[in-house]
């Protein structure tokens, strides 16, 4: 009967009587939900129009912050010293980490894709488990395994509306989410290229029969999600600083994807939002009841809910099966 | 030339269906049989056994266990480590509470524990297909580990939660624990692998094998010709619990003897292992143990390659071998992207003409 | 067909270098010594100034003194990027070379070696990690845990609090927060914990965070609502980056946010930034590169380019923890070799060595270190050594850790019998025998 | 789910022609005012129509009839919204399309649906898995008996293989019987596939455009297979198909649908005359 209580009904009063907290608690999900959803945007991105689930995704955020912070600090690659001439302005080194991401993306659709043409799923999947290796060891020799507090200027410290804390940092995330999203959003249905991607994503032989050459899709998609590697490290990495560590927001973001659906961009950004707030109230709620640190497999737990109703997950297109 | 069929004439279907049909290939595994059992013993040192030969063997075994699930019944799973964990966890209980149980039957009995457990955590697959059901297999990886590490009474409330196997005897020859002569795990570990790999492979053969096979090629096609989907989804999951649950409680009993739940996380098993099936060869229980040999054993040889043979620097040698490690993965893909048992299939066929190609 | 019998060639290669190679011949007339380090790996940014710490002393000895009486040492690393497995693979290999005792720097590992340790007779010192009840030297005969233990460092840490709160009378009511690594290591304290807390009487809320610990958003509101008077963290790698900054940024006040002793590196606190200014931790040896010890490694090691690291890293709180880890384990050799009579000493005698370690004031005042640690004294029984701890604290203007407290002696009256209780289950779950002490 | 909308006596539907007044036992499968939609679109409206034991119904139409939607309905695939199917005397609602099976319910696809990654000969022995009993509880002990191998296990596959050889023989592809499927010609996998509903031992074998894409001879081998079928095993057959030719030396009695609805039904000859049907036709065949 207690225990009936304590799972039924005492979680409930305490939301209600402390309401204050409680819109603390949610308003924490959410932002939680946004940073995660930074780094599923990244697989959607190149799931939707290549297939392709690339779990090296969170080595890209990590290989992004690293050079950038790298490039922020003048160190020399390879040899690890700082050189303070080297050292550039925050604008410059981000617009030369996006350059070095671009020519990542070549170098994976020349090294990896093309070689890899219409395999099955699971063997591009394993090959982007191997570029996570290469990366991650080159990225380490670069720019050396340390810690790197990486300051870009994002706002600290927070400030409080009725007894409601809100983080200044967690507002900056989220609003760059947003304008994340929109840029997105205008780029796959404003311009050609963008159009050209939503094609492909909807069907690679018509796509191919008007002529888009895959490649040049591969090449852009993944510079596109190399750019949003780049936000979530910035992201993370002034949260707990750029090291490898970092890597493993991938993890993250899995429960995101299968509940938002691996093709759907709304669906990573709501499904984020879903998984942050469910496992933050569960976890802080519930969490006491059996010792805390629910918060990992609840969030998987919770997707798997969804995937029952929904297979093809909250956004995802609708499998039909037929003979 | 020394590899032919020419001349081997079946004459019955009992021939035709055998293990192997080729004789070449059954000389072939007896020697290997042979060596393994007879020769390694009397000329590999501790080190051999310990860090090399045990491990290879208990995720070979783990790797067939995945392979049965994904390369035959094509259901993707990433909870390999917890499975495995609640395979070594079964075995620790069982030694500490039931001293006079006989290890072999422990470790047999804790792949039924997780085949129990498979079954349940199999029933999302009616509904849930390819990374979505990958991805849903993680929430029992994070679950399991988190119960085993969560309540004390899975590691009789020791403070640091982490478990060691009491030393246990076979025919009075002690094989776990850091007290057993690591021969004697080497050998009861390789027993164990090649029973259950050979049961594997009649397995695969027969008609459940078929079965599998069907729902992985074309699952509604399978269902329109009489085969239940769930149950044979089931059974599948079932069986390859017991293979990973056995590996799990291997891994305890005879090759590192003490554990916690970290050992079994996502990137020191689930992945890992994975990997295996992939490399070695989906569907394929040679590829199962040419692909536990390449994840387990090229890192070890590429270190002891780069420190001892060109006296590297540790760290150096380490960001190299992950580098060379995942370019190798790649490269692999790209040359035969259905894995090392293909790799060796072309080699035979090769052979049989060899050396005249035409 | 020629790729793939070019791949059929290199990986047999790869095999037969590798083959070759893991049987190399045994080390010469030389003190081989076993170097467990991680590079590598999430947890690499503490474990390369530790490795750094370790070896340069060894090269000191080598450089300054010819070795330890007239034989060199011989420093071979291994990389484990903290991985268990690869742990044991290095053990085993290094083992083979004719280690002198084991420093496995991980909990994981060190689990992996306390079984081992005993039959293959080679001492393994986890210096103040590891198997807590490995203090109690009847059953782990070959295990080292001193200076002190965690149990004994949260008795510590207690007692620091009393002493904040003006007496222990006063830890009545006080609402104390445990944040620890939801894994073996970070478990270690919460018995003690929960046994003071009977006996003082301040109530204690036991927060786990899941590996890696990058995201602790609930962990922090749950802080934020209970307003505990004081946080106690055992953390480790990133958990600790990420959990300063957050109590930062809640602005919770940071001289009541108390790390254990992998929790309070700079590492820890860097990219918190100024956020972190006040951030205090327990530790068992002094920061800082100052002392004479730290001249000599500056001028004859790094003068002579042969520094493990940079030679700015030279009095990181991690590298001061790993030369001081070397200290013993060459300070035991020599008193091996002293009592033994005989210049190539073994496992075993190095045992001896460590388990007669007695080091007071002058004796540390000899190697070049003042005020560097306590008394360190271990016996037969008592592998911990009564080790003190003591509280530091981060200065984020200055960059550098300072201590704000004396040396706190844990409470071994509380502490031994549970030590002792511990290690007698392991013993009768191993059926092992107690060695008889007295 | 189903609902009845008929009460009345099937063969005293006056729209089951010539096969009204036959005694029922004489009817294998029959179809009453079975209707169909997906979503909006309709694929079947109210069609009725018996198949009687032996015989071999042709069911024709235009593309987009709604033909292969008929046979799905049949063998349970889909579900119709109304309208009921009886099956050997008992009416038949939901239904799971293992269950059609396991009731002697084979049939192949438009377009190929063999398991492309396995042999032949394995191929053809999944046809058979229809056959066994499939309790839980006997799966488990076949799990053990099969790791074994040795022993009953290998006596069942080899009992299991002779029938499936005689198949292979049947339809002439002993040389192929180790071949993933994967490589084979077109023609040659609907021969595999059509032994792979055989090895089912089935009442009622459902073909959906068994000669679709085959040139002229394989069409007169297939025509001989489906003949030699029906009358060496007795096994009733449905089929679908686009060649009128074929249709009328094939079929003994012939169901024609256009836009989802059944518009006439008779011997090949008068269908063939029927100037409704020509209508539908009308450039086409």
């Amino acid at each position: 009967m207690d225990i009936l209580y304590a799972v039924f009904v005492a979680p409930f009063v305490d939301m209600v009587s402390y309401p204050a907290f409680f819109t603390e608690v949610v308003l924490g999900g959410l932002m939680t939900g946004v940073m995660y959803s930074l780094v599923a945007l990244g697989f959607v991105l190149i799931f939707k129009a290549s297939g392709v689930f690339n779990f090296s995704q969170g080595v890209m955020a990590l290989f992004a912050a690293l050079t950038l912070v790298g490039l922020m600090s003048g160190t020399v690659p390879f040899a690890l010293n700082e050189v303070a001439w080297l050292a550039m302005p925050v604008w410059f080194a981000i617009l030369v980490t996006i350059a070095v991401m671009i020519g990542l993306a070549f170098v994976v659709e020349f090294a990896v894709l093309r070689r890899l043409v219409n395999q099955e799923p699971i063997i591009l999947f394993m090959a982007t488990i191997g570029l996570a290796f290469v990366l991650e060891g080159v990225g380490d020799l670069m720019w050396g395994s340390n810690v790197k507090a990486l300051d870009i200027g994002i706002p600290t410290g927070f400030f409080e509306i009725s007894g409601v804390q809100i983080q200044k940092f967690e507002l900056f995330a989220a609003a760059t989410a947003a304008v994340l999203v929109a840029v997105l959003a205008v780029f796959f249905n404003k311009t050609k290229i963008g159009r050209a991607l939503r094609a492909v994503a909807d069907d690679h032989q018509a796509a191919l029969s008007v002529g888009i050459s895959l490649r040049k899709i591969w090449i852009i998609v993944w510079s596109v999600s190399g750019l949003v590697a780049l936000v979530a490290g910035i992201m993370w990495g002034s949260k707990s600083g750029v090291q490898f560590s970092l890597s493993l927001i991938a993890l993250k973001a899995l429960p995101v994807l299968i509940l938002g659906g691996f093709t759907s961009v709304p669906g990573a950004i709501v499904g984020g939002l879903i998984i942050g707030v469910g496992e933050k109230i569960a976890e802080i709620y519930w969490g006491p009841l059996v010792g805390g640190a629910i918060e990992n497999w609840f969030a998987y737990m919770l997707a798997l809910l969804f995937l029952l109703f929904r297979p093809q997950g909250l956004f995802g297109e609708k499998i039909i099966e037929r003979v | 030339m020394f590899y032919r069929e020419t001349g081997q004439f079946k004459t019955s279907y009992a021939a035709d269906q055998a293990l192997l049909p080729i004789a070449q290939d059954r000389y072939a595994l007896l020697a290997t049989l042979v060596i393994a059992f007879l020769v390694v013993p009397l000329v590999a040192n501790e080190y051999w056994f310990q860090a090399v030969l045990i491990p290879f063997l208990v995720f070979a075994l783990a790797a067939i266990g995945l392979n049965i699930l994904t390369g035959y019944c094509g259901q993707l799973s990433l909870g390999t480590g917890g499975f495995m964990a609640v395979g070594a966890y079964s075995a620790y209980k069982m030694t500490t509470n039931l001293p006079d149980l006989n290890i072999v039957f422990v470790v047999l009995i804790s792949g039924v524990i997780t085949a129990a457990v498979g079954i349940l955590f199999g029933l999302p697959s009616l509904r849930i297909k390819g990374f979505y059901l990958a991805v849903a297999t993680l929430a029992a990886q994070f679950f399991l580990l988190w119960v085993l590490n969560k309540f004390g009474w899975f590691v009789n409330y020791s403070p640091s939660g982490s478990i060691a196997i009491p030393p246990r005897q076979v025919f009075d020859v002690t094989v776990t624990s850091a007290h057993a002569a690591p021969v004697a795990r080497y050998l009861i570990t390789l027993s164990f692998v090649t029973v259950l790999a050979l049961a594997a492979k009649n397995l695969v053969r027969g008609s459940i094998g078929r079965s599998w096979m069907a729902i992985r090629d074309m699952d509604v096609a399978a269902e329109i010709i009489g085969i239940k989907p769930l149950q044979t989804k089931l059974l599948a999951f079932a069986v390859s619990s017991f293979y990973v649950g056995v590996a799990g409680a291997m891994f305890l009993c005879f090759w590192l003897g003490t554990a916690e739940t970290e050992a079994f996380d996502l990137l020191n098993v689930s992945f890992p292992v994975l990997f295996m099936i992939i490399i070695g060869g989906l569907g394929s229980i040679l590829g199962s143990f040419l692909g536990s040999a390449f994840i387990t054993l090229v890192p070890i040889f590429l270190t002891n390659a780069f420190v001892g043979g060109l006296g590297m620097q540790a760290v150096t040698a380490k960001h190299l071998e992950i580098i060379i490690f995942g370019s190798m993965i790649i490269f692999f893909l790209i040359v035969e992207p259905h894995g090392l048992a293909r790799l060796w299939q072309i080699m035979k066929e090769k052979l049989r003409l060899w050396p005249f190609p035409y | 067909m020629y790729l793939k019998k070019f791949v059929i060639g290199a990986m047999s290669a790869a095999v037969a270098a590798g083959a070759i190679a893991t049987t190399t011949a045994m080390a010469a007339e030389t003190l081989f010594i076993p170097s467990m380090v991680y590079r590598t790996g999430p947890y690499a940014p503490n474990g390369v100034p530790f490795a750094n710490g370790y070896k340069d002393y060894f090269t000191l000895l080598n450089l300054r003194d010819g070795g330890i009486g007239g034989v060199m040492l011989e420093v071979e690393e291994c990389e484990t990027g903290y991985n268990t497995k690869v742990g044991v693979e290095c053990y085993e290999k290094l083992k083979g070379k004719g280690a002198l005792a084991f420093s496995p720097l991980s909990t994981g590992i060190t689990y992996q070696l306390i079984p081992k340790a005993s039959v293959d007779k080679i001492p393994v010192f986890s210096m103040g990690y590891g198997r807590t009840s490995a203090a109690d030297g009847r059953v782990f005969e070959y295990i080292f845990n001193f200076p002190t233990t965690y149990w004994s460092q949260a008795s510590a840490v207690i007692k620091y609090i009393g002493s904040k709160e003006g007496g222990m009378e006063n830890l009545k009511g006080k609402k104390i927060a445990h944040i620890y690594h939801n894994s073996a290591y970070g478990k270690e304290a919460n018995p003690t914990l929960e046994v003071l807390a009977e006996k003082f009487g301040y109530d204690l809320t036991l927060l786990a965070v899941d590996h890696p610990g990058q995201e602790q958003k609930s962990t922090w509101l749950q802080i934020r609502r209970l307003k505990p008077d004081w946080i106690y963290m055992s953390g480790w790698g990133v958990m600790n980056q990420v959990a300063v900054k957050e109590a930062a940024s809640i602005g919770y006040p940071m001289d009541r946010f108390v790390g254990n002793w992998w929790s309070g590196t700079e590492t820890d606190v860097t990219p918190a930034g100024a956020g972190a200014h006040g951030y205090t931790s327990t530790t068992f040896h002094a920061p800082g590169g100052n002392q004479a010890l730290h001249d000599e490694i500056r001028k004859v090691v790094y003068a002579k380019g042969e520094g493990a690291g940079k030679e700015s890293g030279v009095g990181e709180v991690l590298y001061n923890r790993g030369m001081l880890n070397a200290i013993f384990i060459s300070e035991a050799i020599r008193r091996a070799q002293e009592h033994f009579k005989t210049k190539n000493v073994t496992g075993e005698h190095v045992r001896w060595g460590l388990e007669n370690t007695d080091m007071k004031q002058e004796d540390w005042k000899k190697l070049g270190l003042v005020d560097f640690i306590g008394d360190i004294k271990v016996s037969c029984a008592d592998h911990e050594g009564g080790g003190q701890v003591r509280v530091q604290q981060w200065d984020a203007e200055a960059k550098s850790w300072n201590f704000v407290s004396e040396w706190f002696t844990p409470m071994r009256d509380i502490i031994r019998p549970m030590i002792e209780a511990d290690a007698a289950a392991y013993a009768k779950e191993n059926n092992i025998t107690p060695r008889d002490c007295t | 789910m189903t609902i009845e909308v008929s009460e009345r006596e099937p063969h005293a539907d006056p729209v089951s022609g010539p096969a009204a007044g036959q005694d029922s036992n004489d009817i294998l499968l029959s179809v009453e005012h079975v209707s169909l939609a997906f979503g909006g679109v309709k694929a079947l409206t109210d069609v009725s129509f018996d198949i009687r034991r032996g015989e071999i119904r042709a069911i024709i139409g235009p593309n987009g009839a709604g033909k292969t939607s008929m046979l799905n309905v049949i063998n349970g695939f889909y579900h119709p919204q109304q309208g009921t199917i009886t099956y050997k005397g008992e009416k038949r609602s939901q239904m799971k399309p293992h269950d059609a099976a396991k009731q002697g319910i084979a049939r192949t696809f438009q377009n190929v649906a063999l398991f492309k990654q396995m042999s032949t000969l394995d191929n053809i022995m999944t046809g058979r898995l229809a056959k066994m009993p499939d309790s839980a509880w006997n799966k488990i002990v076949q799990v053990f008996a099969q790791s074994i191998y040795l022993g009953p296990a290998k006596a069942f596959e080899m009992k299991e293989r002779e029938f499936v050889e005689g198949i292979i023989d049947f339809l002439e592809i002993q040389p192929i019987r180790k071949t993933p499927v994967g490589r084979l010609p077109y023609g040659l996998q609907k021969r595999v596939e059509l032994a792979r509903a055989l090895a089912a031992e089935p009442d009622l074998l459902l073909l959906d455009e068994p000669m679709a894409g085959m040139n002229l001879e394989e069409k007169e081998d297939m025509s001989r297979f489906i003949l030699d079928v029906n009358q060496q095993y007795g096994t009733t057959i449905a089929l679908i198909e686009h060649d009128m030719s074929v249709v009328m030396d094939l079929s003994d009695f012939v169901v024609v649908l256009d836009h989802g609805e059944k518009i006439s039904e008779g011997l090949p000859s008068e269908v063939q005359s029927d100037p409704v049907v020509l209508k539908a036709y009308l450039g086409v065949g």
